[in-house]
């Protein structure tokens, strides 16, 4: 069976027990069992050829650019590990199916065991440290998933938090590592890895590698000091304890240890590093283990014990101890699993874990008792068993170690450890099992069926024929798995039970007479470890969480307090500051132009600006007298434009001008009239100082442009010279608008008609809300007068607003040839409209009206594309114009251009745009009953006598009136 | 002869639109300062013609007939707004 | 000339900015009013100042010409500013009328939540 | 003449008018022209990928007058890719936007909607630096228009900060088009790369200042810090599916440093030396690091997918700015990855808010929060990225070609640390929403300090269907830009080969001679 | 000939400076607001006219074309200069007189500006 | 005759805007002439609808008269409000407000006086009493209010009052 499918078929099967839930738990349980059997299967159908030491490929490229590829390899140590993964997945499955409730949902689980084995194979399985990476990833979210996987507890929750923030961010560290491992060797593919340990070992970044991916092992591994997440990982589902800690999960550090060690190991770091970090980890878990008196937490304790113990092995970076740690992964993995759902059993039929709520079950639950006590031997290391082998051969490698020149330290911490890890295997045995029968358990105990023990029967039965015959039954596994590791020639080494007297017998003894000393004494130990003052390493992880999620939430509030004048500050001074840099960093020339001579009326235009600018600025709460100043200001800016050469600016910024000053006006109505004092003297003056600059900026560069000419000949030459000839009108600018830049133009009348659109939603929006009733009920800022349509105005109007039409209509027809065009054009059509609406009214004017402002600026915009598209039945591209010149006896010729209808397109979207929004804010005002019925309020002329009450003869129906 | 009449004129009108910038800026009350500002656009017409009839050319002219008209919209809005407070109604 | 029109792009800049600056939507309007005025100036002027030199072609004598292409920008820039500024009247008027309140600032936490798509 | 390239604007900018007026009072018709009009912008957006692909750089002169002297269009691989991208963005979050409800809780929402993608399409496709500053403004303003659109006084605020703010990015724009403008006298992109390389030394300083200005202009779209600042209250108070449209913006900055710094500014060019290289990158790392902060940062998910979306940035403009072709062939990966991945965040963080509201604290449970938790889970996977998602590649890809920068120390260490203290906030996140609130305690004991702030939601969503089928498609295209990152890269690779050889580009605009 | 012209049409400019000047002036120098509002009509009138006199008389006498278009800003002029008038007019009124400051309105009780309808008592809008 | 009155809802309106579009060009030809009339035509019939009623002017002889009248009197009052602002102290001038009973009622006429009133420097239309049959005046320097009041309805009232009514 190809790797792929190997390393797929958990993937795949994980999509199954989700959908299946719903045909039954059973359905559920065995198409996960499936996926693994089938799994399991293909891998020992390499078996045969693994075993011999060959090593099985399969490469496929997937990101070659990067050198992410998804290229597998089965070797003895993959082979090892995938059949821990795939065997004690199975069990667990098994295991699962009648160790969770009714009220789990069965379904998640299978899916997020099987996402996890998946991951799990996949580590082991590849040949490309990227796709190493992806996979180690995904072990830290699958595990995330089943730590929390009872997501109403919130210890399950914030183990599964902390199991993700530990494990991840060494999953990150290693990134780092892998890629410089990568760099150094030219290749991320771990056999063209494996084969440069010269190089790497020479590298000056072998050592910040070493260190990021061992980052990765250690936290993974829960190696001291990352080993406090695996404790509070124990408020996962019991399965999920066995598989993660006993096989896989906190395997994947020893793994990746293991993997790398043919090109890592053998250097003094290495040692010291490893050795050191694995040794400490072995003591702290053993002497932490024996005081913990929840099951599960004794156990989680003791895996980090002997995963210090495996690192510590790997560490010594000799042949014979890299066997032995092989040897001890395949023991622990087998005796560990069985006693985690062991532990499972006792507190899914006693309903407790608590080791002083419990004594005196082998009565009780024999089976479980048998089960659990031959497992806690070996891990005691008790002869004959599995956990007594592996644990000798470490003794005795320990025995050959110097560290730092001392011959003591090693061995002597390790039979320490050991001696505590034989006292908490007992006390499992004793304080659990033995002893008198208690009245007071939360469940009556009775054994499980077979459905739950069976699992850990069949590891318990592989415990006990592996110590027998260990030679035969794992013999051939650890050799392959070992010749991987070390990649050459194997150490001799024998697997048995009696190698004679050697110092590790001794130890060993040791060990297990100092176990049963402990134990006898452990009540006295006990209160005495109560009193000893140590961390509390949940205690410190959610600290430092807090403190980081603390300083973050002052970082971004604190950054992002939502006032925009600091942004804008911000903003405008980095500005000014890289935009001098710029400039410094660059050479500036010499004016070439010669400055214009500035004569007495623009420099009165002058005054009159910067005056009405300073005043804007000095009276700026008095915001109706701001406006009027602004008018001043754009008056003078279109004078200036007309002054300067620019006729078609001057009309278009004095148009513009009085529309945004209605718009003001009318949106001022609603506002308060005046602007409170809000800014300290001190935030003034930080203000004035960026304006300063930013004036002094703009003003500084403006002029610099201005007295020197352009390096090259502009484009608009092009334009001059073309316009009449290529575009038909002798007006450059328009030419320019309508035809050589017409496609700006028509962005721009789209923006026109967007703005108008989101202008009409909002109104919209804003009237729909119960703003309706606050506007409805509204006073005015002061006293309203009389006669609000007076007489006057109308009159003028009704002569003005033809005349301004036949203006728009002149300013349109020319505006190709001389200043004008659609844009102007639709801006004073629009004002004759507004005189109408301020003389007369807007409910009358609006009865009144013949068109539609949604469908001009539509119409618009269609009118200005259809134009565009015209160009194409000739195959000529968007907006290409064409002109032409009609004679119609007796008048003269008329010229006419299709730019001219593209203008037309802008003269509609404009007018709709301008009156739209006009009209979406003058509906702010509107009253209900308001029902004007005359042009203007005083008319002696009227036949209708007035009506007493408000104005003489203006009927202001409110409310009650109609 | 025609040129220093023009001049004359230019200094007339700006020494005008300077006082009802002045008249803007220190007028006590809004009405004063619209007023203020309304001669100041007429003022600026009169430059902008006389301003052409020292080019000898018209293309200031359609600037100045759209201010004419416009200066008057804008005024009659500020009126009524202090008028009314709503300006469209 | 160049010298005072630089200046007064300038002093249009400078005030802008501190109008914009200020803690109330509506002088940050006029703010951004004032900033249009400037860099409409500003683009204007990048095709450098000429006095009765209009780009409009005149069929009988050889005149000069400014460069017409600076003042196609600043039309279209013109017409573009205007359609911000109405939006942003509107945004400004709606966020008044619906809050009463129109400070400019908000707080890091305002979110939406108490109302989607409603007022309160 | 190949009419196809401005396709994808003219008929968002028909298909918008056609929809205000005709079918302004027809929501059901309004939808099915929307939908039919972005499943033919993302059939249009195919056929010029095809097109593209080939590597000829294809020009389209509106107006039929040559470059420099009118506007152009330009097609090349990376425009092509750009405008695929958005379409099928746009197709989820019309879908979504559908299906949600979202659309008719306001006026104009799909006109609105087809006017964006017009802007946004434009930008990606004009070849004339003037003409970019309209596409800006035509997606700025209808992004106004959908920002607010469903009002209320929170997000009428926000939309004033973020008018305000982008108003100032667009004067910005105007006085860098200006000044380059004064120096070189053209508008014409390829034109300005052209005179830009015979500059005459005086004229450096200027030219300078305003390429610099230009670039933080860009800066300001793509959420560069210290420019940063409008997005976090705007992309979290607008609606989320047009938050989701959203992400495609800050790809538009992005898109045009890369054009303008690869064209006109590029890294060979010996006069815009150090504009961008010598503090973008640090920009971008702070970027970065900010942006994950404000992940755990937050107390809100519509916040902290902004947020999200500005780290995502960061890490896209670390990219971006070792200029190099290596670099530029991640950045474009990364950009496909991200804007979908924070695209299909939002979308989720919209699930979330309209079932529980958006605060995190874990208050009640909500309805079918187990597939909403797992989509959450595969959008958090997405946007740490973590594997086996495309984030995950894209994360490598990047940190990878930095390998070869001088600081690459610096930048690994903090994309890495960002990707801790993002997973770590996301995480945090999910938990709160999706766990705690099935935790006993909270839904036994109603809290009397709180009774005031039940948040009254609307109902969920009318076409629930519509909205799940949105957000999976989402999902389909990180897995599937994932699966196929092989072919992917070779692309994108491909694409910044066309950038950085600018000659091919120039050559094809000004057919080979200026003038 | 061309002498007279330009000493006619200097005549003119002068004097429309001076009326120009003095409506300006008018604002500054006369104290109360109402006859203020007096100043702005000789710019408008003598002070716009002359030079729009000047420029018809300048292109006819000058440059030998018919030019009236100057016509039409004086149009313009006179037609909304008095509604400016009235508005800023009623303005004050409203501002700063009462009934009894101002001329008796004869049989129709109130000037228009005061005329302003009884407040009602709140009639509760919100329910229609 | 409806018809016509449809299409050419006010006719000297048409009249007016043709010469407005003549001016607007600036040169008389016939090309002008017949757009202007086309245009003149098409934009009363646009604009009718914020002009219901139909003004009718019976009097052109006198609409000739009144316009001399007024341009005479323009230039007269310029010269004396020149010397008021000039050399009047503000003290010694007497400002005063002026009551106008109206006889006329058209809304057109009344406007055309208050305008003419206002044109003629030294007075200002500023109000009309509540239901238009008044007209207040103000005057810059008037001793006698009584004779301004005279003179107005001398000089243009009665001369409007002619030619609208
Ligand atoms: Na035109
Ligand atoms: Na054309």
């Amino acid at each position: 069976m190809s790797l792929f499918l190997i390393a797929a078929l958990p993937f795949l099967g994980a999509i199954f027990p989700g959908l299946l839930i719903r045909a039954g738990r059973n359905a559920s349980a065995s198409a996960a069992g499936l996926a693994s059997f089938l799994a399991f299967t293909g891998l020992m159908i390499h078996a045969p050829a693994v075993l011999r030491g060959e090593v099985v490929t399969a490469r496929f490229d997937w990101l070659p650019g990067l050198g992410l590829n998804a290229n597998f390899m089965l070797d003895g140590l993959g082979f090892l590990f995938a059949t821990l993964i795939l065997g004690i997945g199975m069990l667990i499955i098994l295991y699962a199916r009648f160790y969770l409730s009714r009220h789990d949902p069965m379904g998640q689980f299978y899916t997020y065991l099987l996402l996890f084995q998946g991951a799990m194979v996949g580590i082991v399985l590849s040949d490309n440290i990227l796709l190493l990476l992806v996979f180690w990833e995904l072990t830290s979210l699958s595990s995330f998933l089943l730590i929390g996987y009872w997501k109403h507890l919130p210890a399950g929750r914030q183990g599964a938090r902390m199991a993700l923030a530990v494990t991840g961010s060494g999953g990150l560290a290693m990134i780092a590592g892998m890629l410089i491992l990568g760099h150094i060797v030219g290749s991320y593919d771990l056999s063209v890895i494996l084969q440069n340990k010269e190089a790497i070992q020479a590298s000056p970044w072998y050592l910040p590698a070493l260190l990021l991916i061992l980052l990765g092992c250690f936290t993974k591994s829960a190696q001291f000091p990352f080993h406090f997440w695996l404790p509070h990982a124990m408020a996962a589902p019991t399965p999920v304890s066995a598989y993660l800690h006993s096989a896989t999960m906190v395997k994947a550090g020893i793994f990746l240890m293991a993997r790398m060690w043919p090109v890592l190991a053998g250097t003094p770091e290495w040692f010291y590093i490893v050795a050191t970090t694995g040794l400490v980890t072995m003591v702290v878990g053993a002497v932490i283990a024996l005081f913990k008196d929840d099951l599960k937490a004794l156990l989680a304790f003791s895996t980090v014990s002997h995963l210090g113990l495996i690192t510590m092995l790997l560490g010594f970076g000799t042949k014979v101890a890299a066997v032995a740690a092989m040897f001890h992964i395949v023991n622990h993995a087998t005796f560990k699993a069985a006693l985690f759902m062991s532990a499972g059993i006792v507190d899914h039929e006693t309903g407790t874990r608590d080791i002083k709520r419990l004594g005196g079950l082998r009565h009780l639950m024999p089976v479980t008792f048998g089960i659990a006590t031959i497992a806690a031997l070996s891990m005691a290391g008790i002869p004959p068993l599995n956990g007594f082998l592996s644990k000798e051969m470490m003794l005795e490698e320990a025995f050959h170690t110097t560290w730092l020149d001392s011959h003591i330290v090693i061995p002597g911490l390790a039979v320490f450890a050991a001696l505590f890890s034989a006292a908490y295997s007992f006390r499992y045995i004793s304080h659990v099992f033995l002893g008198p029968k208690r009245q007071d358990y939360p469940h009556p105990p009775h054994d499980p069926g077979p459905g739950l023990w069976l699992s850990p029967a069949i590891l318990v039965f592989l415990v006990v024929i592996i110590g027998l015959n260990s030679a035969t039954v794992a013999g051939p596994v650890v050799s392959a798995s070992a010749q991987a590791v070390i990649g050459g020639e194997l150490p001799y080494f024998k697997l048995k039970l009696w190698h004679g007297f050697t110092p590790a017998l001794y130890m060993s003894i040791i060990a297990v007479l100092g176990g049963l000393l402990l134990l006898g004494l452990h009540r006295h130990l006990e209160r005495v470890w109560n009193t000893l003052p140590r961390p509390e390493a949940k205690a410190i992880f959610d600290a430092v969480i807090d403190v980081l999620t603390r300083l973050s939430r002052a970082v971004t509030d604190g950054l992002h307090n939502g006032v925009i004048s600091r942004y804008a500050a911000i903003m405008i001074a980095f500005t000014v500051g890289i935009g001098y840099y710029a400039y410094a960093t660059g050479t500036t020339g010499l004016p070439t132009r010669v400055p214009l001579e500035a004569p007495i009326i623009p420099i009165i235009g002058w005054i009159c600006l910067v005056g009405a600018t300073l005043a804007i600025m000095w009276f700026h709460r008095n915001r109706l007298l701001s406006l009027v100043l602004i008018g001043v200001v754009g008056l003078i800016v279109s004078m200036a434009f007309n002054y300067l050469s620019a006729p078609d600016l001057a009309l278009t910024q004095i148009s513009v001008e009085v529309v945004t000053m209605i718009l003001l006006l009318l949106s001022l109505n609603f506002m308060p009239t005046k602007t409170p004092v809000d800014s300290t003297t001190g935030r003034k003056l930080r203000d004035a100082a960026i304006s300063i600059v930013a004036g002094l900026g703009a003003g500084g560069l403006i002029y610099a442009l201005m007295v020197r000419d352009f390096a090259f000949p502009t484009i608009s030459g092009y334009h001059l010279a073309n316009s009449y000839k290529g575009g038909g009108g002798t007006n450059v600018v328009n030419v320019i608008l309508v035809d050589f830049r017409g496609f700006d133009t028509f962005g721009e009348i789209i923006v026109l008609g967007i703005a108008a659109l989101v202008i009409f939603a909002l109104a919209e929006s804003v009237l729909s809300s119960n703003v309706r009733a606050y506007l409805l009920n509204r006073k005015p800022h002061w006293p309203q007068s009389g006669d609000s349509h007076p007489m006057m105005m109308v009159v003028v109007t009704r002569v003005m607003m033809p005349i301004a039409l036949m203006v728009g209509a002149y300013i349109f027809f020319r505006g190709h040839n001389q200043p004008g065009g659609g844009f102007i054009a639709g801006l004073v059509v629009a004002i004759a409209f507004l005189m109408q609406y301020m003389a007369s009214g807007y409910t009358w004017t609006i009865e009144r009206q013949r068109f539609y402002y949604h469908a001009t600026i539509g119409w618009g915009v269609l009118i200005a594309a259809a134009t565009g598209l015209g160009a194409w039945f000739n195959d000529m591209p968007f907006l290409t114009s064409d002109f032409g010149y009609l004679h119609w006896p007796p008048l003269e010729e008329f010229e006419w251009a299709t730019a001219m209808l593209f203008d037309t397109g802008v003269f509609l979207a404009v007018l709709g745009a301008v009156l739209l929004a006009l009209d979406s804010l003058s509906r702010f005002a509107w009253q209900p009953g308001i029902q004007q019925e005359y042009p203007m309020d005083i008319n002696p002329q009227r036949d209708a006598p007035p009506v007493p009450g408000p104005g003489p003869d203006t009927v202001i129906a409110v409310g009650k009136e109609t | 002869m025609m040129d220093y009449a023009i001049y004359f004129t230019f200094a007339c009108f700006g020494a005008a639109v300077m006082m009802c910038l002045w008249r803007i800026i220190t007028a006590d009350g809004v009405g004063t300062r619209v007023l203020a500002l309304d001669t100041m656009v007429i003022n600026t017409i009169a430059l902008m013609v006389l301003y052409g009839l020292l080019l000898g050319t018209e293309i200031f002219f359609e600037a100045a007939m759209i201010i004419a008209m416009l200066g008057f919209v804008s005024t009659v809005a500020y009126a009524r707004f202090m008028l009314r407070g709503n300006i469209i109604e | 000339m160049e010298a005072l029109f630089a200046s007064a792009v300038g002093v249009l800049t400078a005030a802008g900015i501190f109008l914009i600056l200020r803690r109330r939507t509506f002088p940050v309007i006029l703010g951004l009013s004032l900033l249009t005025y400037a860099v409409n100036a500003f683009l204007f002027a990048t095709g450098r100042l000429a006095l009765n030199a209009p780009p409009v072609l005149n069929k009988y004598a050889d005149v000069p010409y400014t460069d017409p292409l600076p003042q196609a920008l600043v039309l279209t820039a013109i017409v573009i500013s205007f359609g911000m500024t109405a939006v942003i009247v509107m945004i400004a008027l709606g966020a008044y009328l619906s809050s009463k309140d129109d400070r400019i600032d908000m707080k890091a936490h305002d979110s939406v939540d108490a109302a989607p798509g409603e007022d309160v | 003449m190949n009419h196809w390239i401005i396709a994808p604007i003219v008929l968002p900018a028909l298909l918008a008018p056609f929809i205000i007026m005709v079918l302004r009072y027809h929501l059901d018709l309004q939808r099915i022209f929307s939908v039919a009009g972005t499943v033919g912008l993302v059939g249009i957006a195919l056929t010029l990928t095809a097109q593209a692909a080939g590597g000829e750089i294809q020009v389209y002169e509106l107006g039929n007058w040559p470059a420099p002297f009118g506007i152009v269009l330009v097609l090349d691989r990376l425009s092509a890719l750009m405008v695929l991208l958005t379409s099928l963005l746009a197709l989820a979050v019309v879908l979504y936007a559908m299906g949600s409800g979202w659309d008719k809780r306001g006026r104009h929402f799909h006109p609105l909607f087809q006017f964006q993608l017009m802007g946004v399409c434009g930008a990606f496709l004009t070849g004339d630096a003037f003409n970019l500053f309209v596409f800006f403004e035509v997606l700025l303003i209808a992004s106004y228009g959908l920002m607010i659109h469903g009002g209320g006084p929170v997000r009428f605020k926000a939309g004033v900060q973020y008018v305000t703010y982008n108003l100032l990015g667009s004067t910005l724009f105007l006085f860098a088009l200006g000044t380059l403008y004064s120096v070189t006298g053209t508008l014409n992109m390829a034109d300005l790369a052209v005179r830009v390389a015979d500059l005459p030394t005086e004229d450096t300083a200027l030219l300078r200042v305003g390429a610099v200005l230009l670039l933080l202009v860009f800066c300001i779209k793509a959420a560069v810090l210290p420019l940063h600042f409008w997005l976090p209250a705007s992309y979290s108070l607008a609606p989320m599916p047009v938050a989701a449209l959203f992400a495609i913006m800050t790809k538009v900055g992005a898109y045009s440093i890369l054009r303008m710094y690869t064209l006109a500014f590029g890294p060979d060019v010996a006069i815009t030396q150090g504009l961008a290289g010598d503090w973008l990158l640090p920009a971008a790392l702070v970027t970065l690091a900010i942006g994950a902060v404000g992940i755990l940062g937050t107390q809100h998910i519509a916040r902290m997918v902004a947020f999200a979306a500005i780290a995502s940035m960061g890490t896209l403009l670390i990219a971006v700015s070792l200029f190099t072709p290596q670099a530029t062939a991640a950045a474009l990966y990364y950009a496909v990855h991200s804007t979908l991945a924070a695209g299909l965040m939002f979308l989720i963080a919209d699930l979330v808010i309209e079932r529980q509201g958006g605060r995190i604290d874990g208050m009640t449970p909500m309805p079918q929060s187990g597939l909403i938790a797992t989509l959450y889970f595969i959008g958090a996977i997405a946007l740490a990225g973590m594997p086996p998602l495309s984030g995950f590649v894209g994360k490598l890809l990047v940190m990878d070609a930095a390998r070869d920068a001088g600081d690459f120390s610096a930048i690994w260490a903090v994309i890495l640390v960002s990707s801790f203290i993002t997973i770590v906030g996301l995480a945090r996140a999910g938990s709160l929403i999706f766990w705690q609130s099935h935790d006993a305690r909270h839904n036994t004991e109603p809290d009397p300090e709180n009774e005031d702030k039940v948040i009254h939601l609307p109902p969920p969503e009318p076409m629930p269907g519509l909205t799940f089928s949105a957000v999976f498609g989402l999902v389909a295209g990180l897995i599937g830009l994932t699966l196929f990152a092989g072919p992917l890269m070779e692309y994108t690779s491909s694409m910044a080969e066309q950038l950085y050889t600018p000659q091919h580009y120039v050559d094809a605009v000004l057919k080979g001679g200026e003038q | 000939m061309t002498e007279f012209w330009e000493i006619v049409i200097a005549f003119f400019l002068i004097i429309s400076g001076i009326f120009g000047f003095v409506g300006s002036f008018g604002m500054i120098k006369l104290k109360d607001p109402m006859s203020r509002l007096h100043a702005p009509t000789k710019a408008t009138t003598l002070g716009v006219g002359g030079v729009l006199i000047a420029s018809i008389l300048h292109s006819l006498a000058l440059e030998h074309r018919l030019s009236l278009h100057e016509l039409l800003i004086t149009l313009f002029l006179f037609l909304t200069a008095p509604v400016t008038a009235l508005f800023i007019a009623k303005w004050h009124i409203h501002r700063h007189e009462t009934p009894e400051s101002l001329p008796d309105a004869g049989e129709d009780g109130k000037w228009a500006t005061h005329a302003v309808p009884p407040e009602e008592d709140a009639p509760d809008q919100t329910a229609t | 005759m409806k018809l016509l009155r449809r299409v050419f809802p006010h006719p000297h309106l048409t009249i007016l805007l043709t010469i407005v579009w003549v001016l607007l060009a600036n040169a008389p030809s016939l090309n002008s002439v017949v757009f202007g009339l086309i245009l003149g035509i098409v934009i009363p019939f646009i604009t009718q609808p914020y002009w219901p009623d139909r003004p009718i002017l019976r009097n052109w002889p006198m609409v000739v008269e009144y316009i001399l009248v007024v341009l005479w009197d323009i230039v007269v009052a310029n010269f004396t409000v020149a010397r008021i602002i000039l050399f009047k102290r503000d003290a010694d001038r007497q400002p005063n407000w002026v009551c106008i009973p109206l006889e006329l009622r058209s809304p057109e006429a009344i406007t055309v006086l208050a305008g003419t009133i206002t044109m003629t420097p030294g007075t200002v239309s500023c109000d009309l009493s509540a239901q238009g049959h008044n007209l207040l005046v103000h005057c810059l320097d008037a001793p006698d209010p009584d004779a301004v009041r005279d003179e107005i309805k001398h000089r243009y009232e009665r001369r409007l009052k002619e030619i609208f009514e």
